[in-house]
């Protein structure tokens, strides 16, 4: 025994003269850490209500509920999460997840009760004392659960591109389809998006999982035309894609492409395996595009027989005579249309109504018809001059070249417009070695083209010259070219509205060009319909007004596709298609 | 609280039989299944809010951690926190201890225990349910062995929420209590008296080795 | 003296030092806590914690034994302080006093350790008679020098009265039996660290291993009793302490100040080492201390002359 | 080999003996378990340990959940000391998936751990006193804990729970500021450290309790798996820190702690020793320590992760010894399998059940602490 | 030496090993998972030779744990006995497959006197019998169990959980995709 061991325990008393530990102040709600992880805080103005963070809480501590403070809208859900304070162990994986950035936690800590029902709240909704706290944990920048970036697919340069009309986009390969599918996140937002509402985490899912028979399925459910909206749908569901509020949106299209093009053509029968049972009844459709053929595809599954009337020689209508070939070659549009029409559907191709029949036989002969005819009239430009021969429609080009022909643009275009068809005109007029120049009234954000379009068209070099109104169109020197005076615009918001382009009289430019396409928007032609039919439709800035399954004013006319809808893409047309079908096989069952 | 709408089995004869349940009677009687004693208030209602106020000030907390929150309340009754200064001191015996904490989930097994130790205890007691196992599951909401609402088998008088609740949490949970005690509101040992039966019916569901004497004396 | 007048002095004394007691306690708790770096219990705690256990509105029993349990143990309290003087020559807290007073309150100290015994032994929980069997083992190691300790002040003084051995203290602070008789002081003082219930001494109720020990059963209005006890006992331990050794006190400051000195010692050590298992605390009691003690009475015999 | 009984079933279930039970409800027990212990007189000869109060059946609900959410659960193990689950889920998972950490990942992860270590120690030393009777020490230990916690907290956003060592990676790096702080409270530790040693390590009361308490005989080490301080303080120069070098201690300078007899109070001592030694390794990394750089590997994505099929083992070394994962995957979203090896499981069963035969019944909690056991990770 | 080519000598040392194993025992598979850790699947009547080999020959003196995966598709338990060679710092686990229908295995406590632990768990938990094993049918961490073995892959935790504790009601929770079809669209997209 060490007489130290006896003595220098007395050494605790030196504590007793010491500033005590306990804190005394604050002694309750000491504030956390600056990062700590206290209870939730959500900006509902940020959230969409994907849901993710209630699909990875392992606690199933979170719930989506509909609040009254908001609406589902496109690319927004409505629904808000609400929490449990009965589950949530506060890891913060919700936060980190939260592909908006909306959710966070504050710092606070503190919550008795007495009543165990009472641990349930949702943030931003419910009033707390911690929701404008500023502290608490967040997602550190440089860390992401979320996959953001997209894998670079591979393209055609553009100089390559520009020699041929071979397809620009080489779809992904089968690592990249595997890794960009591996990115959803499965929240649903899109679905809603989609024209088509077409199950797209589902088919996602499928191409992540390798099962494309499964995915050619899911595609086949609700689009016929996959093959071709793989290549050109404008992906409104991308704009919608909750990944893409921090990085680039999932890219839907092309995993949709990557399906198809998984599955041969012949293999399709099998896989789909779509037996029909006729159950006698018979329908017509008008047009063989996109709305037609998908309304022909679903009604012929569900036994109807089925007629459909094209003007044209071949079917696909606005996507065989609109889209170039470099965008969709004609082999994938001919492998969904030979599809359906594999299953029993009968086109009568080179017939016209009104021309070729009447449309009373129609009416006559059939339990139903649908109307899907498509806008293939340009628009006019408005100016004086407009019908000089050097004046080009750009609808005209684009099928010229579709069918092999010439269209002679010569070798320096301009191309009024910034839709779609502008851009295909401008790619295809480069295409066959034209300078092009474009023409838009408004801005580059402006554009109603397609993102991809644009950054591919500036890619091929093609000139844009922005804020630019024509204002007429005369001959030039040489018989072959034309002359276009255009004026500059100021781009000027009136109260609120969308800013609006403003002719500046004093910045008028002359150019001389081979040839002008015009492309600034189409309509339709319905001369076909007899006139007390005409009568009875309804029309709305030209369009017809239908209800949510195509449904007419009159009871055995279904109407869909460009002519019906505002957005008038193809992927619309297909869900009107398909609704039409819907529609027109409760009208006839009933 | 309509406490009555929430009991199914409010008679006896529905009372889940056990395998201890065929024994004869006097072994029976081995098994807790006598009805606790209410307490009546002191008639006299200043007599009861003064003793409310010193009940209040005076916490016994039983020294019992049934799960991991036990670890938060190291550092609130040492020096850091110092639950001390505020009436709240631990006591290593149920019978003298006036506040039962189930600290987080109880398993089946701690659970009996925290039964026991539950009716051991001399009225009025107070039970405080930590963290948000207590409340619905939590973390180990499909747990084969963990239950979930842990007012089902013991009355509980207030919750605090968290995982783990923080000491100062803790405190603030307490202060609650406090504020309850003194208000007169907490009733749960009586509660206990009153829904006895629904109580031993819950309790007798999830366990299932029933070998519980009788502490309700 | 009126007989009913004593009574009530007593009473009053009873009150005061159980009040003197709970906020001794409450203070020692308090520097206690302030060695572990805390603020510790308000001064007030250990009344307001009687009176909650008062006020528990159930009880259960163990039998006959264990409801006398606590009557037993506060009346050895209660019979302890009855004969010690408080107050030297005070008349209020003079208590009752009569020539061999001090024997009464040895007695009296075990009193209530073996009344206790016999209550918690009836509890029926193993926790209590391993506590009482440590008790008691302790009680009658630390027993030991105290008694050579106390024999060694008889025989100094040549009294068993507290009163008379007090009265010879007075004077002059060199008078104490603390320089009179050193011996006999410390031997009581080591027996003192065992009364006191500190560590390393505390192994009675070692929350570590008997959690609270002997009143493991004890709650509601018997823990109440007990309580009180605690009190009125530590405070007549203290003031017998200081009458036989310190000097006794003349007035009730310095009753204070000398109570609360005595009570530092075992906190100061308390604090400071771990807790003795029963054989090393026996083995500790009987070694030096009782050595001590029995120079205190050899010294006494044949050295000690006043 | 397995059992030194000196009593038979029956003799132990004559009455000749008392039984008594330690825990669970019972300050001196560490956790929630319980010991059924059979007296003679005040001395132990048999023990049974009983656990499972603590079970909530995690490798059953890991099996449940996919790999990114199990790694909030797992922490939940061992609640004393969550972060070393984490680190072995996570490095488990890491080699399952073929996953590259970044460097200033494996620093940041190995930060955390020894301060993780050095927390836990400090309650387990305030325990380890307290059990002895010195509550003085456990108050100062785990007051100094709890600004350890305070660290933590601002690391990584929670005091108990860190859920910080995330499959991966980090999820944060150091906050600004944090080494400064971190080194004053190590600073204040190291004082304490000292002060701890005047106060119990030399304490002659504390060395009469606590030396030739649960002597563990070298021979014992083997058969029972004995692993960390506990194998250590009788000579064994294992630590996994040292025989497979994981994170970067490869590139921190410490030795092996070892002492030549296991009792109570060496195994106190050699982890006292350890403590210094956590401080040293802090101070190293926190300078060492890369400020820039990636905290996090790239992950697929985790709301359907999938995990080729294998089966691994990995180990570390926590503050009672070997700390294993052994994870088995089977391609799917979900884990086969998940084991995990606490240390405590072998000390607090059978090594328990036999040290503590012929332990007086006053020692047992602390012979119990000296074992530096955790019951969650032995139920799990 | 420094770590580095400690290693290179222990990967031999393991390959080498798994060889002797492989001609001793018949280890019909040898996994190699890293440098420091194989697997090696032995014979169920083999395995205690086999363990009593590895650990007085070879130096695998430390047992970290035993477990067992169950696959249920193919029908068997895989038991699996970690050891662990302080001197060449390497794993090894060795593996035996024993059938699920009344699974029993020789019981190892007579190797490492912690074995009966690991046993009594799995006992309890897969129901895998060690006969021998000391109070191998003891309850271990559960009391008055009632079902099947709770880690057995049958044994679904959740509806158990369902059954027997009652959850507290009133949360619900809406399905996107539905909620956004009945708001938006609800008469399109059906098929």
């Amino acid at each position: 025994m060490k007489l130290k061991d006896l003595t220098s325990p007395f050494y605790v008393w030196q504590r007793a003269f010491e500033k005590p530990y306990t804190q005394s102040k604050p002694t309750l709600n000491r504030e956390g850490a600056h990062a700590y992880r206290g209870f939730h805080i959500n900006d509902i103005e940020k959230c969409v209500g994907c849901g993710t963070c209630e699909e990875i809480c392992m606690n199933n501590a979170i719930d989506m509920v509909e609040i009254a403070a908001k609406d589902s809208k496109k690319g927004d859900s409505g629904l808000v999460p609400r929490f449990d304070y009965g589950r949530c162990c506060w890891c913060a994986l919700c936060v980190d997840i939260c592909t908006t950035g909306s959710l966070r936690m504050s710092n606070e800590y503190t919550w008795a009760a007495d009543d165990p029902d009472s641990f349930r709240f949702t943030p931003g909704v419910d009033e707390t004392s911690w929701q404008d706290s500023e502290h608490g944990y967040r997602r550190h920048p440089e860390y992401d659960l979320l996959k953001l970036v997209r894998p670079e697919m591979e393209m055609l340069s553009p100089d390559e591109g520009l020699k041929s009309f071979d397809e620009v986009v080489a779809g992904y390969t089968h690592e990249q389809a595997v890794v960009e599918a591996d990115r959803c996140i499965e929240c649903e937002i899109c679905v809603a998006t989609c024209p088509a509402n077409m199950d797209i985490p589902g088919y996602i899912r499928a191409v992540r999982e390798e099962n494309f028979e499964e995915g050619l399925r899911l595609l086949y459910d609700t689009n016929p035309f996959s093959a071709t909206c793989g290549r050109i749908c404008t992906h409104r569901c991308e704009d919608d894609c909750t990944i893409s509020t921090f990085g680039k949106p999932l890219a839907i299209r092309w995993l949709k492409r990557y399906i198809v093009d998984q599955v041969p053509a012949e293999r399709f029968a099998e896989i789909l395996n779509d037996e029909i049972t006729e159950n006698g009844h018979h329908v017509s459709i008008v047009g063989a595009g996109p709305g037609g053929m998908s309304a022909a595809y679903y009604l012929r599954k569900k036994g109807y027989g089925v007629t459909v009337y094209e003007a044209g020689a071949s079917g696909g209508g606005m996507l065989r005579y609109g889209v170039p070939s470099y965008r969709l070659p004609d082999d994938q549009l001919d492998k969904d249309i030979d599809y359906i029409v594999s299953l029993g559907v009968e086109v009568k191709y080179n017939t016209k109504i009104g021309h070729d029949i009447e449309f009373q036989q129609l009416m006559d002969k059939s339990d139903a018809i649908f109307i899907a005819t498509g806008m293939d009239q340009p628009s006019s430009m408005r100016i004086k001059g407009e019908d000089h021969p050097r004046v080009l429609s750009g609808l005209t080009v684009l099928n010229d070249v579709a069918s092999h022909k010439d269209p002679g643009v010569g070798k320096n275009v301009a191309v009024i417009g910034g839709g779609n068809v502008a851009m295909d005109a401008a790619r295809v007029c480069r295409r066959l070695g034209a300078d092009v120049t474009v023409l838009y009234r408004r801005r580059i954000v402006d554009m109603p083209a397609d993102k991809d379009e644009i950054k591919e068209a500036l890619e091929e070099n093609c000139n844009f010259v922005l804020q630019a109104i024509p204002v007429l169109i005369e001959d030039a020197e040489s018989s072959d070219q034309v002359t276009i005076q255009w004026g500059e615009a100021e781009m000027i918001a009136e109260d609120g509205k969308r800013p609006r382009p403003v002719l500046q009289e004093d910045r008028m430019h002359t150019d001389t060009y081979d040839s002008i396409i015009s492309a600034i928007g189409q309509s339709g032609d319905f001369s076909f319909l007899p006139q007390e039919i005409s009568d009875q439709l309804k029309q709305h800035w030209g369009k017809f007004e239908v209800d949510q399954r195509q449904r007419t004013a009159v009871g055995k006319i279904f109407i869909g596709g460009d002519i019906a809808n505002d957005v008038a893409d193809a992927i619309s047309a297909i869900a009107d298609g398909k609704n039409a079908a819907i529609g027109i096989d409760a009208f006839v069952s009933s | 609280m309509n406490k009555q709408d929430k009991n199914p089995g409010n008679n006896r004869e529905n009372l889940i039989k056990l395998e201890n349940a065929g024994l004869t009677a006097e072994e029976q009687q081995l098994f807790c299944d006598a009805v606790p004693v209410p307490y009546e208030p002191y008639s006299l209602e200043f007599v009861e809010r003064f003793h409310n106020w010193i009940r209040a000030n005076s916490l016994w907390v039983l020294a019992f951690g049934t799960g991991c929150g036990a670890i938060e309340l190291n550092p609130l009754m040492t020096s850091r926190f110092d639950a001390n200064r505020f009436g709240v001191m631990m006591r290593p015996t149920p019978r003298q201890a006036s506040v039962l904490i189930v600290a987080g989930y109880s398993s089946v097994k701690t659970l009996k225990r925290i039964i026991r130790s539950y009716e051991q205890m001399q009225g009025p007691k107070f039970v405080i349910g930590l963290g948000i196992c207590t409340i619905n599951g939590g973390m180990y909401y499909d747990s084969y062995n963990t239950i979930n609402c842990l007012d089902r088998y013991i009355p509980v008088d207030l919750y605090i929420t968290g995982c783990m609740p923080r000491p100062e949490a803790l405190l603030a949970g307490f202060m609650e209590l406090k504020r309850k005690i003194k208000a007169g509101e907490c009733d749960g040992a009586n509660r206990y008296v009153k829904d006895f039966d629904w109580y031993k019916a819950n309790q007798k569901k999830v366990i299932k080795k029933w070998d519980m004497p009788d502490y309700n004396w | 003296m009126n007989w009913a007048l004593s009574i009530f002095y007593y009473i009053v004394t009873v009150l005061v030092v159980l009040v003197y007691g709970l906020l001794l306690y409450a203070f020692i708790a308090k520097t206690m806590a302030r060695v572990q770096g805390r603020i510790g219990i308000p001064i007030y705690q250990p009344f307001l914690d009687i009176i909650q256990t008062y006020g528990r509105r159930t009880a259960v029993t163990h039998g006959y034994m264990f409801d006398l349990g606590p009557v037993f143990r506060l009346t050895g309290g209660l019979g302890t302080l009855a004969f010690i003087p408080v107050i030297y020559g005070s008349e209020i807290f003079g208590n009752f006093h009569f020539a061999g007073d001090l024997l009464l309150v040895m007695y009296f100290i075990f009193f209530g350790q073996l009344g206790m015994a016999l209550g918690a032994g009836e509890s029926g929980h193993p926790y209590a008679p391993m506590g009482i069997a440590r008790g008691l083992a302790q009680m009658t190691a630390f027993e030991v020098p105290f008694a050579l300790a106390v024999i060694a002040v008889f025989m100094q003084y040549e009294t068993a009265s507290i009163t008379e051995i007090v009265a010879a203290q007075q004077g002059s602070i060199y008078n104490w039996t603390l320089f009179t008789n050193p011996f006999a002081v410390l031997a009581a003082m080591f027996a003192f660290l065992g009364m006191s219930m500190y560590p390393p001494f505390d192994l009675v109720t070692a929350p570590n291993e008997i959690p609270i020990g002997p009143p493991t059963e004890y709650h509601s209005a018997y823990l109440s009793l007990l309580q009180t006890n605690r009190a009125i006992f530590a405070g007549a331990k203290l003031v017998l302490f200081m009458n036989l050794f310190f000097g006794g006190a003349t007035n009730l400051p310095i009753m204070v100040l000398k109570t609360w000195a005595i009570y530092m010692i075992p906190v100061l050590i308390g604090v400071a080492f771990p807790r003795f298992k029963v054989e090393n605390s026996i083995r500790f009691f009987l070694g030096v201390p009782t050595l001590v003690g029995i120079i205190a009475v050899l010294y006494m015999q044949y050295w000690g002359t006043v | 080999m397995f059992d030194l009984k000196r009593y038979s079933e029956a003799e132990l279930e004559s009455g000749k003996f008392t039984k008594l039970w330690h825990g669970p409800q019972h300050p001196g027990i560490t956790g929630n378990m319980s010991l059924e212990l059979t007296l003679s007189g005040d001395d132990v000869v048999e023990c049974k340990t009983h656990v499972g109060y603590l079970h909530r059946g995690f490798e059953k609900l890991m099996e449940r959940r996919t790999y990114i959410q199990n790694f909030p659960v797992v922490c939940r193990i061992a609640v004393p000391e969550p972060t070393f689950n984490e680190y072995m889920y996570a490095a488990a998972v890491e080699e399952l998936a073929g996953i590259e950490v970044p460097e200033r990942a494996e620093w940041l992860r190995c930060l955390n751990l020894e301060m993780m270590r050095l927390a836990s120690f400090l309650m387990w030393l305030g325990g380890a006193c307290g059990s002895f009777g010195m509550s003085t020490v456990y108050q100062w230990t785990v007051t100094h804990r709890d600004y350890m916690l305070d660290l933590f907290e601002e690391m990584t956003g929670a005091r108990i729970y860190h859920m910080y060592i995330s499959p991966g990676g980090v999820r944060a790096p150091l906050p600004d500021g944090f080494s400064e702080r971190a080194l004053s409270v190590m600073n204040g530790i190291e004082k304490l450290l000292y002060e701890i040693e005047r106060v119990a390590l030399n304490n002659h009361i504390f060395k009469m309790r606590s030396q030739d308490l649960g002597i563990i005989d070298p021979e014992m080490v083997d058969p029972y798996g004995i692993v960390g301080p506990n194998a250590r303080a009788c000579g064994f120069k294992r630590d996994v820190r040292k025989d497979a070098p994981y994170l970067v201690y490869d590139q921190l300078d410490f030795e092996v702690i070892t002492a030549d007899k296991s009792d109570a109070y060496t195994r106190t001592l050699v982890r006292y020793q350890e403590m210094h030694q956590c401080i040293s390794l802090i101070r190293q990394m926190l300078e060492q320590m890369p400020t820039k750089g990636s905290f996090h590997a790239d992950l697929p994505n985790v709301l359907h992760w999938k995990i080729p099929a294998g089966q691994t083992y990995v180990k570390s070394e926590c503050t009672r010894g070997e700390y294993g994962y052994f994870l088995v995957s089977d391609g799917s979203e979900y884990l086969r399998r998940v084991t995990i090896r606490g240390p405590s499981y072998t000390h607090a069963i059978a090594v328990m059940e036999k040290l503590v035969v012929g332990v007086n019944i006053a020692d047992v909690a602390g012979l119990m602490v000296s074992l530096h056991t955790y019951p969650p990770e032995i139920e799990r | 030496m420094g770590y580095a080519g400690l290693q290179l000598v222990n990967t031999m040392f393991m390959q080498e090993l798994c060889e002797r194993m492989t001609r001793q025992f018949d280890c019909d598979q040898v996994m190699h998972q890293k440098d420091d850790l194989s697997f090696l699947r032995v014979d169920r009547d083999r395995l205690e030779s086999a363990l009593m080999y590895l650990k007085t020959h070879e130096g695998f003196v430390h047992l970290s744990f035993v477990t067992v995966i169950d696959y249920i598709e193919d029908g068997f338990f895989r038991l699996n006995y970690m050891l662990y060679n302080y001197d060449k710092a390497t794993n090894i686990g060795v593996q035996v497959d024993i059938t699920r229908e009344n699974p029993s295995m020789h019981s190892i406590h007579h190797l490492w006197a912690q074995g009966w632990t690991y046993q009594r768990e799995l006992k309890e938990m897969y129901g895998i019998d060690f006969p021998g094993s000391p109070r191998v049918d003891e309850e271990f961490v559960l009391e008055g169990w009632d079902g099947i073995p709770p880690m057995l892959r049958e044994f679904d935790t959740a509806k158990f959980c369902e059954d027997r504790f009652a959850k507290r009601d009133g949360r619900e929770s809406q399905d996107i995709k539905q909620t956004m079809r009945d708001n938006l669209y609800p008469e399109r997209g059906e098929s």
